[in-house]
């Protein structure tokens, strides 16, 4: 159970996260520049979700501190979303099936 | 699920339905953490839409996105990354008890929320002048780079159809901004009243967790929207 | 068609029926026999996994047949054999408006020979509609902006009842039409006697010239446009590397916006149709492109006598 | 076994405070509960009269009594109203918000002013829909299909989607709130297998709650911008897709359904055992299969959309999962007849609105798999027959198992019994009616009728007058309990604290309970349906 176990990370460390963030932005950007076909958007993509988990680990606190519940909500989140967007494009994706 | 009923020394902002603190901030915890799932689902809607368009209309959109400015894009990127530094150092400073520094955290959010939603003030006001508003005014042309004479002309409403959903999904974006900053300035308040304190900063966590969702939003949306099709 | 949905229908009747009878029967034979009396007392029970799984299972076996069955038809439903006679149909609030291949145009009416394969091509000028003959068990939505298809084959004369099912306004009840199935000579006679418009492809073909579209796709293939010679019906490879079948929708795209589906090989230089022609004529336009597909040498003997897209050269048998 | 024992004059949560303040600004669940009755039945009336008029108006081909629009608007204000207004919160909120907390032993709700706020959405919502209705109305149906609604009707489309979303949200706050209770403030000893069914199925409708509301929230969003601004994104004619709006709508409108049910499945469970005197037949399997359902019920939307011009592999998918959802389904309703099984049983009037629901599920939800199954889809669809089946798992199902719930706990609620030969007639009452009205419609639909019709064809006039008939013998069926709870909340027997000898932990407080519901933290240490150890007091009811 999370009791006020606070998360004991210093200062220092949020900061080399937001640089590590910061980072990141510049690689995305510098990635879009260059002709890459059809990596281009995975490799997009691929940059904000580790963002995103940074975010979600360290300043939401989702790493360490915080209990197993969290995890599982937060993972049904993401698997209704994929759900809406995958079965929706189970049909958009075969519409120029015969 | 309380085990241990009477560990904590009763606290003025226990509520009389909960068996004590840990209880109490676990429920507003998981309750935030539901909270923020929704929300998930409600941008979901907006990325199924852009998913679908964006596969369909695949050249348009990225002729669209093209005129978006990718300068003011990334400055806003950062200024929001900023902004979750300084929530999360809040929420520190909130845990360790330090009033004084907790404010400031909380004021620096809020500067950095508003100049966030200034500069999209200015990117909306681009994008009025240059009609690419949608609407019976719309009209979009696409900037060819040289080299590239035999370009599609762009279709007028699959370029509308980008517009729409950059208007929506960075309208909707913006709406929560201006609701985080609206919370934020609620917990200045009272954190210069001195409410929150080593044992009761929940409202500042949750606060925080939710303003940290609304970055993760912008996170994807950036690159879904300013990036496509950059490279030439 | 018909007795197909009949077939699978009382099959699901039967065996739902055959449930609800059984459950229901379980349920009031329990009610009475152990009803509240002195002196008995409630059996406790804890469950049974054995009978978890029968009852899950069986079911399960029982979903899956519907399920096949089902698809089965639903894909027959969905595909229109190639010989089918072609009809147009544009649904709008609230009418129905349909166009032989011959040129024929009729209004919230239907006529139809037996025994020939109807394919009704529809589309829709204002909100969604949709298409549905009872007797023939059959129903599709009508899309603004896109092709929906549907066939039948109807073997007794008569005259049998055209709904719009989906609702579309105020006269939504009142879009109704009749389907009037006739004997094929008396069809002939019917199409003798009627409006007489030209055939549609070649409704199409004039304005295939007059619209500047022979200017870029000529037959031979030496415009700036590919030829449509032999498109339709056949796989086209695109410019970012996929393939799409040729159909009715895919026709009307290229015409309404030409960007999205770049052939390979050719300039994205086709100019937008849209706004500039009607659903009317652009149906005869997708009619025109079929037909001049159709006459390929190359093609399956069979579908010269294509009846949907003869040119006016043809008669109807 | 540990009981609360309690002194029948105690203050109770009907007692604490009497004026307007004290119940419009309460946050104890049970006055919440209250609350939400209140308006609840005073939508379900509102959306009743307009069933009223649409059967009236179906009594004859012609389109004689009302006019097109006025139709249309009637069976639109119908089906919004007993969707957003009715079905959804009806017992969720009522029942879900009275029991879930003393049920699982805790003094309120998670967050108490989160609920409160819920009703105030509610009614905002309500107070929306009511304008919108008195202002004109909308005449889209409840499905807002686009493009009609965003660029053809001139009807009040925006307030009346503003009236869904905030009730939206309404749902989305109960259904959090419920989670967190259930997750946070059970009682020691209270463990998950433990639980009543009632809590678990109010769980799994707390997910769907908050894993489709958002869904539908953003969709309504996306049309009323559409209206406003001249967006495109459902417009074909600006190169949106109008089956866009149909996976987003019913993304949320499917998983809604099961919205309605699982709660009242919850509730059977609960009647049966109790009247059964048994412990339920599997408790696991029946638990699983509402976590099942609301998981599965995600799967499965696109069952809406087959004639839509949709893919046609997607419609083998989502016919092939739709199945699936019948399994969970199937369960549940095996277990509950062997529940009966060997047990001891009383007719009690909940028992037979129990009993009813059974059958009636059975039919709704088999007719479910007909309309799951593609070839016969393509027939019925749009027809009287989803009609026909979807009243009868929503009307037959939900609101049978509501009135059976809402006998079985008032005499918790109010303190007071209610007259149990006049239950028994209203139950007989909603049965005949209920057949009599939506049986013909299944006949109706095969036969070719299409739905939303203003004027039919004359062949389909005597099914439809066999409609209209039972519609008034329902609406009587209704009117009766309506009448004798309020008599009795004046004129009833005082109930008392376990008036039948029920198993659970709101039957061991007082009736009806004090404000924080247990004078001490209950200790639990029996499992849920304990009956073998639970004593018959005086048998209520003679039989
Ligand atoms: C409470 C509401 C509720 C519930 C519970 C259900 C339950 C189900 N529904 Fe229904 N449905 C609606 C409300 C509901 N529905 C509404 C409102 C509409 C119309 C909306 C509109 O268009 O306005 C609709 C429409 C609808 C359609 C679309 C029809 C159309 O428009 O073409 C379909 C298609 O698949 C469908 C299927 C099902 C299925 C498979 C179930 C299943 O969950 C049922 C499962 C239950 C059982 C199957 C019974 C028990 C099982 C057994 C005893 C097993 C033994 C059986 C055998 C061995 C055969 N429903
Ligand atoms: C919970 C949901 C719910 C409930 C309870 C009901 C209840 C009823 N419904 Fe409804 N219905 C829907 C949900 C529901 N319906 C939906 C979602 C639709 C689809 C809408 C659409 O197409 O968009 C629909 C559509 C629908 C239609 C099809 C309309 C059409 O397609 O043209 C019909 C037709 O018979 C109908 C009838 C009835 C009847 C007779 C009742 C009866 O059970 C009602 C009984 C109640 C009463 C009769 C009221 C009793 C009150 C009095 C007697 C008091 C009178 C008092 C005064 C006048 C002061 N409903
Ligand atoms: C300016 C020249 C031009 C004009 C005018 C023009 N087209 Fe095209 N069309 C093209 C080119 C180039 C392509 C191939 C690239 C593409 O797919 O967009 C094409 C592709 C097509 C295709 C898809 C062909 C295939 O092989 O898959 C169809 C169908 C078509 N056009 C029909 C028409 C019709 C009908 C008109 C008149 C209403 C018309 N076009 C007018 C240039 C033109
Ligand atoms: Cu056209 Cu209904
Ligand atoms: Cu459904």
């Amino acid at each position: 159970m999370a009791g006020h176990e606070h998360n004991e990370h210093s200062i220092g460390f949020y900061v080399v996260i937001l640089f590590a963030l910061l980072a990141l932005t510049g690689l995305t950007v510098g990635a879009a520049l260059v002709n890459l076909h059809a990596w281009n958007p995975v490799v997009a993509l691929a940059i904000a979700s580790i963002k995103a988990m940074l975010v979600v680990l360290f300043f939401m606190h989702v790493k360490g501190a915080s209990e197993k519940m969290t995890k599982v909500v937060i993972f049904s989140g993401i698997f209704f979303l994929l759900l809406l967007l995958g079965l929706t494009m189970a049909d958009y994706g075969t519409r120029l099936w015969t | 699920m309380h085990t241990n009923a009477a560990t904590t020394e009763h606290n003025p902002a226990l509520r009389h339905h909960f068996a004590d603190m840990t209880q109490q901030k676990n429920s507003a915890s998981l309750g935030m953490w539901l909270f923020l799932v929704t929300e998930i689902m409600f941008f979901g809607g907006m990325f199924c839409a852009y998913l679908i368009y964006r596969l369909a209309y695949f050249n348009d959109f990225g002729a669209a996105s093209t005129s978006l400015s990718l300068k003011l894009g990334t400055i806003n990127t950062i200024v929001l990354l900023l902004s979750s530094l300084t929530v999360v150092l809040a929420v520190n400073a909130a845990q360790r008890g330090k009033q004084k520094l907790l404010f400031f955290y909380l004021i620096a959010t809020i500067v950095l929320g508003c100049t966030f939603l200034g500069i999209k003030a200015v990117e909306y006001h681009d994008k009025f002048v240059e009609h690419h508003v949608p609407g019976p005014d719309f009209h979009f042309v696409a900037e060819h780079p040289e080299g590239h004479s035999e370009q599609a002309p762009v279709n007028q409403q699959h370029a509308q159809m980008f517009f729409s959903l950059y208007f929506v999904m960075t309208g909707m974006h913006a709406i929560h901004m201006i609701i985080g900053v609206g919370l934020f300035s609620g917990l200045a308040y009272q954190a210069w009243k001195g409410r929150y304190d080593r044992n009761y900063n929940t409202p500042v966590e949750n606060a925080g967790l939710y303003w940290h969702f609304v970055d993760v939003v912008w996170i994807y949306l950036f690159p879904l929207l300013y990036l496509i099709s950059r490279h030439h | 068609m018909a007795g197909n949905v009949d077939a699978l229908y009382i099959f699901l009747l039967l065996i739902c029926g055959l449930m609800t009878v059984l459950v229901s029967t379980a349920v009031i034979v329990f009610a009475v026999k152990y009803r509240k009396r002195l002196g008995h007392r409630a059996h406790q029970i804890e469950g049974s996994l054995g009978l978890e799984i029968t009852w899950s299972v069986i079911p399960l076996f029982a979903f899956f047949t519907f399920f096949a069955w089902g698809a089965v038809i639903y894909f027959q439903e969905r595909t229109p054999p190639r010989d089918s006679m072609e009809v147009y149909t544009v649904a709008k609030q609230w009418m129905w408006k349909f166009e032989h291949p011959e040129g024929a145009r009729e209004i919230n009416a239907l006529h139809v020979p037996t025994n020939r394969n109807v394919k009704v091509i529809m589309t829709s000028q204002d909100v969604i509609h949709s298409f549905f003959v009872p007797a023939f068990r059959i129903k599709q939505d009508v899309l603004p902006g896109r092709y929906t298809i549907a066939w039948f084959r109807a073997t007794k004369p008569g005259t049998y009842h055209l709904f719009c099912a989906e609702y579309c306004g105020t006269q939504h009840s009142g879009m109704t039409g009749d389907v009037v199935v006739m004997e094929p000579a008396q069809y002939e006679a019917w199409l003798a006697g009627g409006s007489t418009g030209a055939p549609l492809p070649v409704t199409g073909q004039g304005l295939f010239n007059q619209l500047g579209c022979s200017t870029c796709h000529q037959i031979d293939g030496r415009g700036r446009g590919p030829s449509l010679a032999g498109v339709f019906g056949n796989k086209v490879s695109l410019e970012d590397g996929r393939s799409v079948t040729a159909d009715e929708n895919y026709v009307r795209e290229s015409i309404i916006s030409p960007g999205t589906k770049i052939v390979v090989g050719y300039k994205p230089i086709m100019p937008t149709f849209q706004g500039l022609i009607s659903d009317d004529q652009l149906n005869a336009l997708v009619a025109y492109v079929k037909s001049i597909s159709q006459q390929q040498p190359g093609q399956p003997a069979g579908s010269e006598a294509t009846a949907g897209t003869q040119t006016k050269s043809q008669q109807v048998h | 076994m540990a009981s609360v024992t309690t002194i029948p004059e105690q203050e109770n949560y009907l007692t604490n405070g009497y004026g307007i303040k004290s119940w419009l600004l309460t946050t104890d669940h049970k006055r919440i509960a209250m609350l939400y009755l209140a308006s609840i039945t005073f939508f379900f009336f509102i959306g009743g009269i307009f069933a009223l008029l649409v059967r009236l108006e179906l009594l004859t081909p012609e389109g004689d009594f009302l006019q097109a629009d006025t139709y249309n608007k009637a069976f639109t204000m119908h089906g919004m109203i007993m969707v957003f207004f009715f079905l959804i919160p009806v017992v969720p909120a009522v029942l879900g918000n009275f029991l879930v907390p003393i049920m699982i032993g805790a003094k309120d709700l998670a967050f108490p002013r989160i609920n409160l706020l819920s009703w105030y959405l509610y009614m905002i919502g309500g107070v929306l829909i009511t304008h919108c209705m008195l202002t004109g109305g909308v005449d889209t149906g409840w499905t807002f299909y686009t493009p009609y609604s965003t660029a053809f009707t001139n009807t009040k489309i925006i307030e009346a989607g503003l009236a869904a979303f905030v009730a939206g949200f309404s749902s989305i706050f109960t259904g959090l709130n419920f989670i967190v209770t259930i997750h946070r403030m059970r009682a020691p000893g209270m463990t998950w297998g433990r639980l009543p069914l009632f809590i678990w199925s109010n769980y799994a409708t707390s997910l769907v709650m908050i894993l489709g509301t958002p869904v539908i929230a953003i969709t309504i969003i996306l049309v009323a911008a559409e209206r406003l601004f001249h967006l495109g994104i459902f417009d074909p004619r600006l190169g949106g897709d109008p089956l866009l709006f149909q996976h987003l709508f019913w993304f949320y409108s499917h998983p809604a359904v099961y919205i309605m049910i699982l709660p009242s499945m919850g509730v059977i469970s609960e009647l049966i055992t109790a009247f059964s005197r048994k412990r339920i037949f599997g408790y696991r399997f029946v638990a699983f299969s509402s976590i099942g359902i609301a998981i599965i019920g995600f799967l499965v939307w696109a069952h809406h959309m087959f004639v839509s011009g949709m893919s046609l592999y997607a419609a083998l998918i989502f016919s092939f999962l739709t199945y699936l959802v019948g399994i969970p389904s199937a369960i549940k309703v095996f277990n509950w007849t062997a529940t009966m099984y060997k047990g001891s049983i009383s007719y009690t009037t909940p028992m037979l609105y129990a009993m009813g629901f059974i059958g009636l599920f059975l039919i709704g939800g088999l007719t479910g798999l007909f309309l799951a199954c593609l070839g016969v889809d393509v027939h019925v669809t749009d027809t009287y027959f989803v009609v026909a089946h979807f009243h009868y798992v929503m009307v037959g199902s939900v609101l049978m198992a509501y009135l059976g719930g809402m006998h079985f706990w008032w005499p918790k609620i109010s303190g007071r019994m209610y007259p149990e030969g006049w239950g028994r007639l209203a139950a007989l009452l909603v049965f005949v009616g209920f057949n009599l009205t939506f049986f013909p419609q299944f006949v109706l639909g095969y036969l070719g009728m299409p739905r939303r019709y203003w004027q039919y064809k004359a062949e389909f006039q005597v099914l439809n007058i066999f409609s209209t008939a039972g519609a008034t013998i329902l609406g009587v069926g209704y009117v009766l309990p309506l009448i004798y709870f309020m008599w009795s909340m004046r004129y009833g027997k005082p109930a008392t604290d376990n008036p039948w000898s029920a198993a659970g932990l709101e039957w061991m407080t007082s009736s009806p309970p004090p404000t924080f519901n247990f004078d001490e933290t209950p200790v639990v240490d029996f499992e849920a349906y304990d009956y073998e150890h639970i004593k018959e007091a005086e048998v209520p009811v003679a039989h």
